[in-house]
């Protein structure tokens, strides 16, 4: 985003050629961005702010004005805390495994389009890959849970492990309706399909596929919910039980990565609910193939970015936690027969139009 | 839609290849609405059967009475097709209906050789297309190979869609009395639903792979109604029999299948098959090995000689069942079968002009013996079972010798009074609870009236006692074995002397037995003695349901089972004027007289052959029938004069002379206990065949070679005796023996090293796997 | 190397970043999968095979099949990869090294191993010596907007890569049919027969 | 790039399968083994068909791939079937069929 707006500012404005390498630093800082400045505004926003006022919590409102500092105060906390590695711990995959969970997060972040021509990678297979990248962060939580040692850590590592695996199938299957509906799996075509279709007839505000894939919108959005492993789905970090799951052991700045891997993974999902489901970087009235949307279009996406976080976390602050025989429950005899139906319907709806 | 607008012609061009076309009534075009309708009823009836007022049994019958309505305007339609192509044609080029580029084809693609080949043989039938009206979709493709589905409609389709449908309709009416009560009800109506959509598939197949599907389909639904009381073990034996002897011939018949497929230039069509059979474009000997591979599926599904044996054993399933699966469905398929690819038979067993070949053969031994099987069987049901086979038998016989058209005609005959002689065995039994007739049944006909009625007319027609139906059918296979001089008969395709010796003597036979049926079963005194319990099972009623038959006289039943019976014996007596010989009493009114032949018979399509027609005989007519009565006259005097003499004597009633001819005489007692052991076919299948090589065989090869190879080698040894003590004092010892000490040392260490190998761990296999791979590689690449 | 030498010296076009990354990414790869067979400990193989399973993701990549190579992160990462570890996890209980995971046939697997590739690259290096890959086919495609928007001046063309999706989907629905119903057939049967044999009675 | 560059890699990685099928006890790691096997054919199955400019090789190593999760499906099932006969999943133990 950043980088395809720099280089398109820097070469038609300024007129200057970029090399590859600046490309590719440009690519890297703006990845960074997109995965950091959603992650930290989520963080300071819901958790901090809208929770408190929520839960009637006083925490979060001394650091700086209104609280403005906390979030800064949290990192300074989780840097200058010990780095500790249990002493019977398997000492690589330990140390690996919050790494890979963020690897995931970015490798999701790849296909995102935040506008017309500003993307990281115009991958072919945009949302397959996403949904493909995204089961990597099992492999993390995994090692985690195995690399500590620990029967808390392993016993959550597993829990995750059976938690996202049961739960990326109603989320590939919520996404299909989407990729039937538009024709292909280019995450930047779903949205041009997005701005330039109709809905009976009417093409004034496109047709953001909400409209007409409420039921995968609804499914995607639950189903992330679990992937995240936040409440109601928290088994797998539930204090009461497990301590903190697969992430006791972690402290410090591996702790803050785990903790930045969740928030970022959720303003990630939120980006692909709404570039799937909400129109992406468009907005009605202004014509998908306006240049003004690789300056706007980011802006677009991160309010909508938002607005989905607002449901995820709003179902985070309100609901209690599910026992794991329901979760699996609501999983396989729930979301995905609910979904296969919507894909049916979908395809039928598809070929009768 | 209006029955005007099923019929009109409707225009549908499609490229057409000679024999077909692809445009026609409406009806012929869409028939696949018949088993669709079925198929769809089966579904609705297992999943919503039980909920309903009628179990289920109002969707079937509904559903089975708008396919026989289908099936009668299809019928309709096709006659107006037959005989009005011309115009349609005339029509078609006068560009009224149809696009040009079809109408050049049509006429184009029909040249007039092929229409004046086949009427050659029949003299002056008019020139019709008689052209079968053909519809298809893609069903897959797979590798370059379009799979395509299709209906194929032409005379032999539309006939047996009106088969179908009838007989299926009266079975489905009868079983709702007959069946009352059953505990799987729902499921029995939902199996008849499949069964009649299986075969009508099978009817209007365009393609053997679709042909193949529903012949499987036939075979699966059978194996559900024979063992619909599967909590009995003779039962679902008996369905495990038919299901696995029809696999034997299955094999046959993919086998066959596929040999036609590449043959043809690897095609599933079967008018091309046939057509390219009958231009000679396909090797005779391919298409004599395939008819020979597709003989055997009929030999097991048309219960032929030697597979036959499952179908007396299938009479474990309902007796509706039975009678249809006798009647229209699952054994004619076989028949239907070779009716269909007529042109792959015609040219690989060269029916044309010889005497004899192997499904004439197969025939005619089907219908003698399993005619003779019939006289001893004590349960009705069997006796009819045999009669069946031997009646397949004729069928079978009549399409070998090349009479086309009588065998089709005896199936259509057949089907009415065999499905009425069924019917009305299980009406009887349905009052005695038995299908036992020396234990439970005699002097019926005092009790139950109409059942006796419509059974004697249907025997009469199986018999073929003029006028019945069986006289015109029998009659005219036997025509149809080629012309034997004596009777004055001519044409025909062969000379086939011994089929139509066969033939008469069967129907003696057939004669012979059904009037032994018809003396015990409603003849002398009722033999039913109180032992109800052993037969409310046979019903798989529940008890409750018939304990108020259970003390009292077995009595008639209500109109479901009458009426069906009122029908087909109705059909019995008539349905043979459908085919009355030219001159016979019509004198010279061309539209009475065989119009069975006329409408039915695809005498001037490309994909079948053009067979011969032989001209019917008065000599022979009359002699087969006193042949017949003569046997008729036989068990008559038998059972009608002596039987009944001495039971009168002796006070009760009787089924045989205590010391009849076969206690008397050493063959004939030798002869009927063959028979009553089923020529030991069942034996040869199970203790020959399958316990052969671990008993009897083991001895013989002991005995051979204890007695013959001992003795040999003895003789041998005490010769070499003498030469050997020679030779051992001077080679033996040091030569010989020190070389077979080194082989027993090499073989003995070899065998200890390679034995560490054998350790059981699959690793270790694997890795010799691989290493056996990489070298057999190597050489390929190496050396070769 | 003898490959990359021979195309040095034949001159051909050379994609320096590309075979740049191909070496690094194929050096890794085996370097992982000599891991998978070598290492004492189970888990750190099941790792090691993510490695290596990526690194063949990226070589389909190379091979310009995008969909392969998603399906094949999706399939053996998320699930297969998965399933070992659980099964790892399920059945052994123990950290660190497992002892001899091993039996005493490394002798003879390393000989048919060796033997194996010996054969293998010979008639390969033989067979297709200096056999170039075609270029990537899959040019620049353009593609109007489905639906004509308001835009008068200029209709409005993006470009986009074509795509070898669509091609595999057409495959796989149109010739490999059969195939497809066949695995999935497959599929379920192997779910059914898993549960029959995993299930305590 | 060079059709042999794949088919070497290939190559390579399937000796590397082959040795660990030969030699691994675990019957998990023994699993893992044949999975680097599938992948080798999978690698060739994708360049040859990169190669003839068709998507066939793609399409059958997808079939390959779904083909192998049943195949691990199956696998291991019988390695948690032999751990609870045999408290351990070491194939060696595994040699009833010795001669």
């Amino acid at each position: 985003m950043i980088s395809t707006l720099s280089s398109v500012l820097l070469s038609t404005v300024l007129a200057v050629e970029i090399p590859y390498w600046g490309q590719t630093s440009f690519r890297v800082l703006g990845g960074l961005v997109a995965i950091l400045l959603p992650a930290g505004g989520l963080v300071y926003v819901y958790l901090f702010k809208m929770m408190s006022f929520m839960q009637s919590r006083l925490g979060p409102m001394e650091a700086g004005p209104y609280g403005s500092m906390q979030l800064l105060a949290e990192v300074g906390k989780f840097l200058q805390k010990e780095d500790i590695v249990p002493a019977k711990a398997d000492r690589v995959v330990f140390l690996g495994a919050p790494f890979i969970v963020l690897l995931s997060t970015f490798l999701l972040l790849l296909v995102v389009p935040f506008g017309p021509d500003a993307w990281f990678v115009d991958l072919d297979t945009g949302v397959y890959f996403a949904m493909a990248v995204s089961s990597v962060s099992v492999i993390g939580i995994l090692m985690a849970g195995w690399g500590s040692s620990s029967k808390y850590s392993l016993l959550g590592g597993i829990r995750a492990a059976g938690q996202l695996v049961a739960y990326e199938l109603p989320m590939i299957l919520a996404v299909v309706g989407v990729v039937i509906q538009a024709g292909t799996l280019n995450m930047n075509e779903i949205v041009f399909a997005q701005a330039n279709g109709e809905i009976f007839g009417i093409g004034v505000i496109g047709n953001p596929y909400i409209l007409t894939q409420f039921v995968g919108f609804a499914v995607f959005l639950i189903a992330i919910q679990a992937e995240l492993t936040q409440p109601p789905f928290d088994m797998p970090v539930a204090e009461s039980e497990l301590v903190a799951g697969y992430m006791t052991e972690y402290s410090g700045l591996r702790f803050l990565l785990f903790f930045i891997g969740e928030f970022a993974t959720a303003g990630v999902f939120s980006a692909i609910a709404a570039v799937l489901f909400l129109g992406g970087w468009y907005v009605p009235f202004l014509a998908p193939e306006h240049n003004l949307y690789n300056v706007l279009g980011p802006l677009v996406l991160m309010a909508k970015i938002f607005g989905v976080a607002g449901l995820i976390f709003w179902f985070r602050f309100t609901y209690p936690r599910f026992r794991e025989d329901q979760l699996q429950r609501l999983a396989w005899k729930f979301l995905i027969p609910i979904a296969l139906v919507n894909i049916v319907i979908t395809g039928v709806l598809k070929v009768v139009f | 839609m209006s029955l005007s607008s099923l019929l009109l012609f409707a225009a549908d061009a499609g490229p057409a290849l000679p024999g077909y076309t692809f445009a026609g009534p409406w009806i012929l075009r869409n028939v696949w609405l018949l088993p669709l309708i079925p198929a769809l009823s089966f579904l609705a009836i297992l999943f919503f059967g039980k909920r309903l007022p009628f179990k289920g049994a109002e969707i079937g019958i509904a559903s089975v009475l708008s396919i026989l309505a289908l099936a009668i305007v299809a019928n309709i339609a096709w006659f107006d097709h037959r005989d009005n192509y011309e115009s349609e044609k005339a029509e078609d080029a006068a560009g009224l209906l149809l696009s040009d580029e079809y109408a050049t084809v049509a006429i184009d693609g029909e040249p007039d050789s092929l229409l004046l080949s086949a009427d050659a043989g029949e003299g002056g039938e008019a020139a019709h297309g008689s052209t079968a009206v053909r519809n298809e979709a893609t069903w897959f493709q797979s590798g370059g190979q379009e799979f395509k589905v299709g209906t194929l409609v032409d005379g032999q389709a539309v006939m047996m869609l009106f088969v179908v449908t009838f007989i299926s309709t009266l079975v489905h009416v009868f079983s709702t009395e007959y069946v009352a009560g059953d505990r799987r009800y729902t499921h029995y109506f939902a199996f008849l639903s499949l069964f009649t959509a299986s075969m009508l598939l099978l009817v209007v197949s365009a393609s053997t792979i679709q042909f193949i599907t529903a012949w499987e389909l036939v075979g699966v639904c059978s194996f559900a109604l024979i063992g619909h009381w599967w909590e009995e073990k003779p039962n679902s034996d008996a369905a495990l029999k038919a299901f696995l002897t029809n696999r034997v011939g299955d094999i046959g018949l993919l086998v066959g299948m596929i040999i036609l497929f590449f043959s043809a230039g690897q095609t599933f069509d079967i008018v091309k098959i046939n057509t390219m059979a009958l231009a000679g474009e396909i090797p005779q000997r391919n298409l004599t090995i395939a008819a020979l591979c597709l003989m055997a599926a009929v030999m097991s599904k048309s219960g032929q000689f030697i597979l036959h044996t499952w179908l007396p054993d299938a009479m474990a399933g309902p007796t509706p069942v039975s009678a249809l699966i006798h009647a229209a469905t699952m054994v004619v398929a076989g028949v239907y079968m070779i009716a269909r690819l007529y042109g792959v038979f015609f040219v690989g067993f060269s029916i044309e002009g010889s005497p004899v070949n192997p499904m004439a053969l197969i025939g005619m031994f089907t219908l003698i013996f399993a005619g003779l099987l019939a006289f001893v069987q004590d349960d009705i049901k069997k006796v009819l079972a045999y009669s069946t086979v031997s009646q397949l038998g004729y069928m079978v016989m009549a399409l070998g010798v090349g009479a086309w058209t009588a065998g089709m005609f005896h199936l259509f005959t057949h089907a009415f009074f065999k499905a009425g002689l069924f019917l009305g065995a299980g009406s009887v039994a349905h009052s005695v609870h038995s299908f036992d007739m020396k234990k439970d049944m005699g002097g019926m006909r005092k009790f139950m009236p109409t059942t006796y009625k419509t059974f004697i007319i249907c025997t009469l027609a199986l018999v073929g006692i003029f006028p019945f139906a069986g006289f015109w059918s029998k009659d005219e296979i036997l025509v149809g074995t080629g012309g034997w001089g004596l009777f004055g008969g001519t044409g025909g395709n062969g000379n086939y002397t011994l089929m139509l010796i066969g033939g008469i003597f069967g129907a003696a036979l057939t004669g012979a037995y059904m009037t032994r049926v018809i003396y015990l079963t409603f003849f002398g005194e009722f033999r039913h003695v109180a032992h109800h319990d052993d037969h409310a099972v046979d019903h798989g009623h529940a008890d409750d349901a018939h304990d108020a038959h259970a003390n009292h006289d077995p009595h008639e039943h209500g109109p479901a089972i009458t009426i069906p019976l009122i029908l087909l014996a109705g059909f019995a007596t008539l349905i043979g004027l459908v085919n009355l010989p030219p001159g016979f009493i019509t004198g010279n009114l061309e539209s009475w007289q065989e119009r069975f032949f006329h409408f039915y018979e695809p005498s001037a399509a490309a994909y079948f052959p053009a067979i011969a027609h032989g001209t019917p005989s008065y000599t022979l007519a009359i002699f087969a029938s006193v042949v017949g009565l003569l046997g008729v006259g036989l068990a008559y005097f038998y059972y009608f004069v002596l039987v009944d003499r001495k039971s009168k004597a002796m006070g009760e009633s009787l089924t045989e002379l205590p010391n009849g001819p076969t206690s008397k005489f050493g063959i004939l007692k030798a002869g009927h206990t063959l028979l009553v052991e089923k020529y030991y076919l069942d034996h040869l299948y199970t203790d020959v065949i399958a316990g052969g090589t671990k008993g009897p065989l083991a001895k013989a090869v002991y005995w051979f070679n204890q007695n013959v190879l001992d003795a040999t080698v003895d003789g041998v040894g005490r010769t070499s005796v003498i030469a050997g003590k020679a030779v051992y004092e001077h080679i033996d010892q040091t030569v010989i023996d020190g070389a077979v000490n080194l082989s027993g040392v090499v073989s003995s260490e070899t065998g200890a090293g390679l034995r560490k190998t054998q350790n059981g761990k699959i690793q270790q296999y694997a890795a010799y796997l691989f290493a056996g791979a990489t070298l057999l590689a190597g050489v390929l690449i190496f050396v070769i | 190397m003898i490959s990359l030498l021979a195309q040095i010296s034949n001159g051909d076009d050379l994609y320096v970043a590309q075979n740049i990354f191909w070496w690094f990414f194929a050096i890794v790869t085996v370097i992982a999968a000599v891991k998978v067979v070598t290492t004492d400990n189970i888990v750190h193989a099941a790792l090691h095979l993510v490695i290596v399973l990526a690194g063949v993701a990226v070589q389909f990549v190379f091979l310009g099949s995008e969909f392969a190579a998603a399906t094949q992160v999706l399939v053996y990462i998320g699930a297969i990869v998965v399933l070992l570890l659980f099964g790892i996890m399920l059945t052994r209980g123990s950290l660190g090294d497992d002892g001899l995971v091993d039996t005493e046939r490394r002798g003879l697997g390393a000989l048919v191993a060796l033997l194996l590739f010996g054969l293998m690259a010979f008639s390969l290096v033989d067979g297709f010596e200096d056999v170039l890959l075609p270029e990537d086919s899959r040019n620049l495609v353009e593609v109007t907007t489905p639906i004509d928007t308001d835009i008068d001046d200029d209709e409005f063309i993006r470009q986009t890569r074509g795509s070898d999706t669509a091609a595999i989907g057409d495959a796989i629905f149109e010739s490999y049919i059969v195939p497809f119903e066949a695995v999935s057939v497959l599929l379920l049967a192997a779910l059914i027969g898993a549960v029959v044999i995993a299930r305590k009675e | 790039m060079l059709l042999n560059q794949f088919l070497l890699l290939a190559a390579v990685l399937f000796c590397l399968g082959v040795y660990g099928v030969i030699t691994r006890k675990n019957g998990v790691m023994v699993l893992m083994s044949i999975e680097m096997i599938l992948n080798a054919v999978n690698i060739n199955l994708v360049a040859f068909g990169a190669f003839n400019g068709t998507p066939i090789g793609s399409v059958f190593a997808l079939f390959v791939i779904a083909v192998a999760a049943a195949e691990v499906g199956i696998g291991l099932a019988i390695v948690l079937l032999i751990y609870r006969n045999k408290k351990s999943i070491d194939f060696s133990e595994v040699d009833l069929l010795k001669g």
